[in-house]
């Protein structure tokens, strides 16, 4: 487990909606050490309403801070976007497990929504360790697009899905494709996740997926965002997000 | 803060340094935190809830956020009293903390057998009974809605522990005075209240209710103004300390409870929110004494001026 | 909104054209919202507590912000059922509300007297009875903790009035079923819950409680869960409706409240904070039934689908 | 009562510090009547916590908007001195009685700290009037003496009283002067009211004071802001803030 960096209060370099409902904030802090796939916890109001920090995959970190993507979808996220270039805000992490990404062989990254986030990081990650990834990204609106442009940028090969034009989902590209023995990592709606796991079980291959569940501590410690394993009830927070699929006993 | 006693004496050689204790279930067994704050620094460390065997918990949600609070139906998941006392206990005591392990159990054999596993360890400064658990019942009532089963229960423990006993109420008690006299002849040291309220939440688009188990219990600030009249109530009749929590955020809050009548207070959602909150909670306690010139914590005790009627 | 039929019938002719209803206590006697909303829009409002003769109230100060939260120990200051008929009643019939008057006393022959002067006139649709009052007890017992005695309250009530009663529940009664059953075999036609929570407040700076009353009680979103948990389980066991309230500040709280099983809702702290949240609420709930393609609200009332276990 | 002509949400035009902890807000919205001394109650926090909206005198009005002057003293405040140009407030008024000015007499005007709020409108109005006036102001610490400006502006006879720097309270200012038959119009601290209503008893004048309680509805209608006076327990929001202190009972 990598140690928390950090349980203070860090300031909003910048804070711009990137999309209608889509923002980028970058915090003024860079941890030392973060892997793809942990998130930060973040206090989007200092009064006691909401009371409960909100958890955010990290989307990428840089010397002048660490950049968190967030679709505004209720109120603690809505308090998010009012903030300003110098505001101070409360941060928590890293935390989580995040991503493991193989030595030995090559990566499928399927993500959906705001799934897309932790993979900019994924990608970056495989891209120093010399490994080709492909991305799938599919989204509802054409407008969501935007969000895969800087992983597009690093070269990763995309094929994107827009449901609405489209009338296809990413996991229907997946069940075109050869994945070899390829890993799988996915993050996106929970109905994604596991039409996922149920193509790689069908075909062997290795699966890992990041869900997500409400939180409260983020730390491991209320054991309030278990999801059902193998081996009964793990934390999201702790042991995750990311699992492998089979763990979670997601089968075809 | 030089000069200052903050030390508690809750029975005999049950002490604490601060009257500043962290809530069961809500600082998980105290090694989460290491990494992030000086543990020993707390009045006491009071572990997650505790049974004879590990237990799964209920099914998920498991929480839901209300306003200034939160509902939890975690259901007591717990590694069971034996894995504690090998994996867990002797890293808190190595870290310096002060703990008091918080138990229950399905009968009150499974009570008395967890107390006693527990006197036998070192380290462990005083049992918390929680009798206030809604998965616990004997004949449809719960132990901590029914002076009389409460009472076996204390005296069950009582007699499977020469550790102090601390006996946690439920704020739903029908009658609270007379569980105080139960569990007080029972031969508690100590009491400590609120748990969690019973409480609800349904989520409209499906209509069913957010948690698995329907209901779940109450806690955070919205609930401090109820708990703080029931720890000032209860403190009233009781002859035995008592603890106080339920919605403690700051220093002042904290000094509320105190003032109310509390020896010492728990701060329990405060960590989920704010990990090292309960360090400033008893900073705020302590520079507030100081500004008032209040040399010793018991000072402050039941303090409260009454007003003139 | 058009199609949608909010009307909701809680006893013979007391009919509602919505759900929503203002709670007593904070709409005054309705007519300081005249100018800034349409009465007329509402369900119903629920006048503020009279008693037989004029009181005075408390001493301030009677109220306390807590997080998402407010505690009042207004002491039922009104300005006595005769001035209400003569100098408030007309007018806010005439300002086309449907008008709910909310009553108390200091024993049962008060009651009764409040309630057969209330009867006389022209323009009250029904009379929720308060028997969760903290200042009035009988026996040292409030009448609303007792099930005994508000039995007698609603039978000496029912016996002075031809209107509907609705009588108002305390969220600590010791037994809610006992004293559902008391009230109905008295003949109340609905029930409503709940009143506000027992709570306290105090001031550090000073060590005194911060109201002149010690105690007083909580409203608002803080007590929202726990009132929605109350209701649910009311409306489980009675055989009247149920009329829900609590902490209500949108449509989806006042839709979990219908949910679980009240047939309309009362939102009080709201009204404070936004005068006219109360017509917000409303065209919520009705954005809701639009968009679910819901066509009467009762389809809605006591629509929770219980999670398989 | 003068009829409430809002309960809307408005633009903050600016909101400045005028001196470390005192502030300046300007809102879009122009009531169409307003009296010297009455107030508004602003929705400090859009979420649920602070719960409570809170009262604030109104300072001035004019075809831009209208101004509050506020001291940054606990949760509210203090989220109230975070909104930006641009942002939005809720705000209720304007509420309550306000100072009734005489037509057939002069007036001495007496405040202490954020007491002074109100008389600059009440000065503004006599001057309109044609009459004259005189302000006697006193202040714990020299920096907020800034307050006063605007009314010494307007030609205002002021007497300054600085707590710390004169050993001195406005009160003994008064206690020296001839009140003769001028309306004594007061607001500050309780203690202050207090004596300045004894001292006016004794001299047999006028004296019309501005109390403060905690509200929660400011229109009459919880009974929460209840003020002892010689007719029983008034309402501060719906029937004062101003009082004649004679009806509060406060007797030398
Ligand atoms: C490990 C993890 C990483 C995450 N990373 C990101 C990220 O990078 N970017 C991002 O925008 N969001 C991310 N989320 C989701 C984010 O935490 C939620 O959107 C946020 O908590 C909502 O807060 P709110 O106060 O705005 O909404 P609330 O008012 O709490 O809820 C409003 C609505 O959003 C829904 N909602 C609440 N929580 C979630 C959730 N966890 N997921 C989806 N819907 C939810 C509710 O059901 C409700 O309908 C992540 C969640 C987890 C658990
Ligand atoms: C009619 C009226 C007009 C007012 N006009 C102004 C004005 O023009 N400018 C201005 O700065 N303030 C004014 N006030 C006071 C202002 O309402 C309070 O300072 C404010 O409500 C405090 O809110 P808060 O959330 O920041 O403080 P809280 O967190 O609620 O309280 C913090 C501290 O302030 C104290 N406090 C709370 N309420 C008051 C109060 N009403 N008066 C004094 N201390 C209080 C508390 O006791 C506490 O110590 C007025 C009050 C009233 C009743
Ligand atoms: C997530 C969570 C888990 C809890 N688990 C336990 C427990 O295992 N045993 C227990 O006695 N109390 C448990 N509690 C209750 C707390 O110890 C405390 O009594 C309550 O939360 C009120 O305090 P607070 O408002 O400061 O949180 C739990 C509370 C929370 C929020
Ligand atoms: C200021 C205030 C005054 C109240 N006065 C009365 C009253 O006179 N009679 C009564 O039955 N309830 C009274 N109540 C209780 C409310 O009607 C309601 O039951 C309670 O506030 C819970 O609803 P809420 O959380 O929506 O406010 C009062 C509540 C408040 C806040
Ligand atoms: S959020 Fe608390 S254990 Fe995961
Ligand atoms: S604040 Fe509600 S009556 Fe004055």
């Amino acid at each position: 487990m990598t140690t928390i960096s950090i349980t203070e209060t860090v300031e909003v370099i910048s804070n711009i909606a990137i999309s209608p409902g889509y923002h980028r904030i970058t915090l003024g802090w860079t941890p030392l050490e973060v892997r793809p796939g942990q998130f930060v916890m973040l206090k989007t109001s200092p009064t006691m309403d909401p009371l409960l920090r909100r958890p955010f995959a990290i989307y990428n970190i840089h010397d002048d801070g660490t950049e968190i993507l967030y679709r505004v979808v209720g109120r603690g996220t809505a308090l998010l976007s009012r903030l300003k270039r110098g505001d101070r805000l409360d941060v928590l992490g890293p935390l989580g497990k995040g991503f493991e990404l193989p030595e030995d062989r090559e990566t499928i990254m399927v993500a959906g929504g705001m799934g897309i986030v932790p993979f900019y990081m994924v990608a970056k990650e495989l891209l120093k360790m010399g490994k080709t990834t492909q991305l799938i990204y599919g989204v509802r609106r054409e407008e969501e697009l935007i969000l895969a442009d800087d992983i597009i940028g690093l070269g990763t090969e995309a094929h994107l899905v827009v449901e609405e034009r489209d009338n296809m989902l990413p996991t229907d590209i997946l069940e075109e494709m050869t994945i070899g023995d390829r890993r799988v990592l996915a993050c996106g709606p929970g109905g994604m996740l596991k039409k996922v796991a149920s193509l790689c079980e069908a075909r062997g291959a290795e699966c890992m997926v990041s869900v997500e569940t409400s939180m409260a501590c983020g730390m491991g410690v209320c054991m309030g965002c278990a999801v059902k394993t193998t081996d009964g009830y793990r934390m999201v927070c702790a042991d995750g997000p990311v699992f492998d699929a089979k763990e979670l006993g997601w089968k075809g | 803060m030089e000069g200052l006693n903050t030390t508690v004496q809750i029975a005999g050689g049950f002490v604490l340094k601060n009257p500043v204790m962290v809530a069961s279930g809500t600082f998980g067994y105290g090694l989460e935190f290491a990494g992030l704050m000086d543990i020993s620094l707390l009045g006491a460390v009071v572990v997650k809830g505790l049974s004879l065997r590990p237990r799964e918990g209920n099914p998920p949600p498991r929480i839901i956020e209300t306003p200034a609070g939160l509902i939890n139906a975690i259901g007591l998941q717990n590694i069971g009293v034996e894995r504690f006392l090998k994996d867990k206990l002797p890293e808190i005591k190595r870290l310096g903390a002060t703990v008091v392990a918080n138990i229950f159990g399905e009968s009150i054999d499974e009570y008395s057998e967890v107390a006693r596993l527990l006197s036998g360890a070192e380290g462990v400064s005083a049992i918390e009974i929680n009798i206030s658990c809604p998965n616990v019942k004997k004949g449809g009532l719960r132990f901590g809605q029914d002076p009389a089963s409460a009472r076996e229960v204390v005296e069950a423990v009582r007699k499977s522990t020469e550790l102090p006993i601390i006996t946690k109420l439920s704020p739903d008690a029908p009658d609270l005075k007379a569980m105080v006299e139960a569990v007080e002849s029972a031969g508690t040291d100590a009491i400590s209240l609120i748990n969690t309220i019973p409480a609800m939440a349904i989520d409209v688009e499906r209509r069913r209710p957010v948690l698995s188990t329907m209901t779940g219990g109450l806690s955070g600030p919205a609930i401090k103004p109820i708990a703080l009249r029931l720890v000032w109530q209860v403190a009233g009749f009781a002859k035995v300390p008592v603890i106080g929590m339920g919605g403690i955020m700051t220093g002042r809050d904290a000094l509320e409870f105190i003032i109310a009548g509390a020896c010492a207070i728990q701060v329990g959602t405060l960590n989920l929110v704010e990990p090292d909150g309960a360090l400033r909670v008893i900073r705020e306690m302590e520079a507030y004494m100081h500004k008032k010139g209040i040399r010793s914590i018991g000072e402050l005790t039941g303090s409260l001026v009454l007003p003139e009627r």
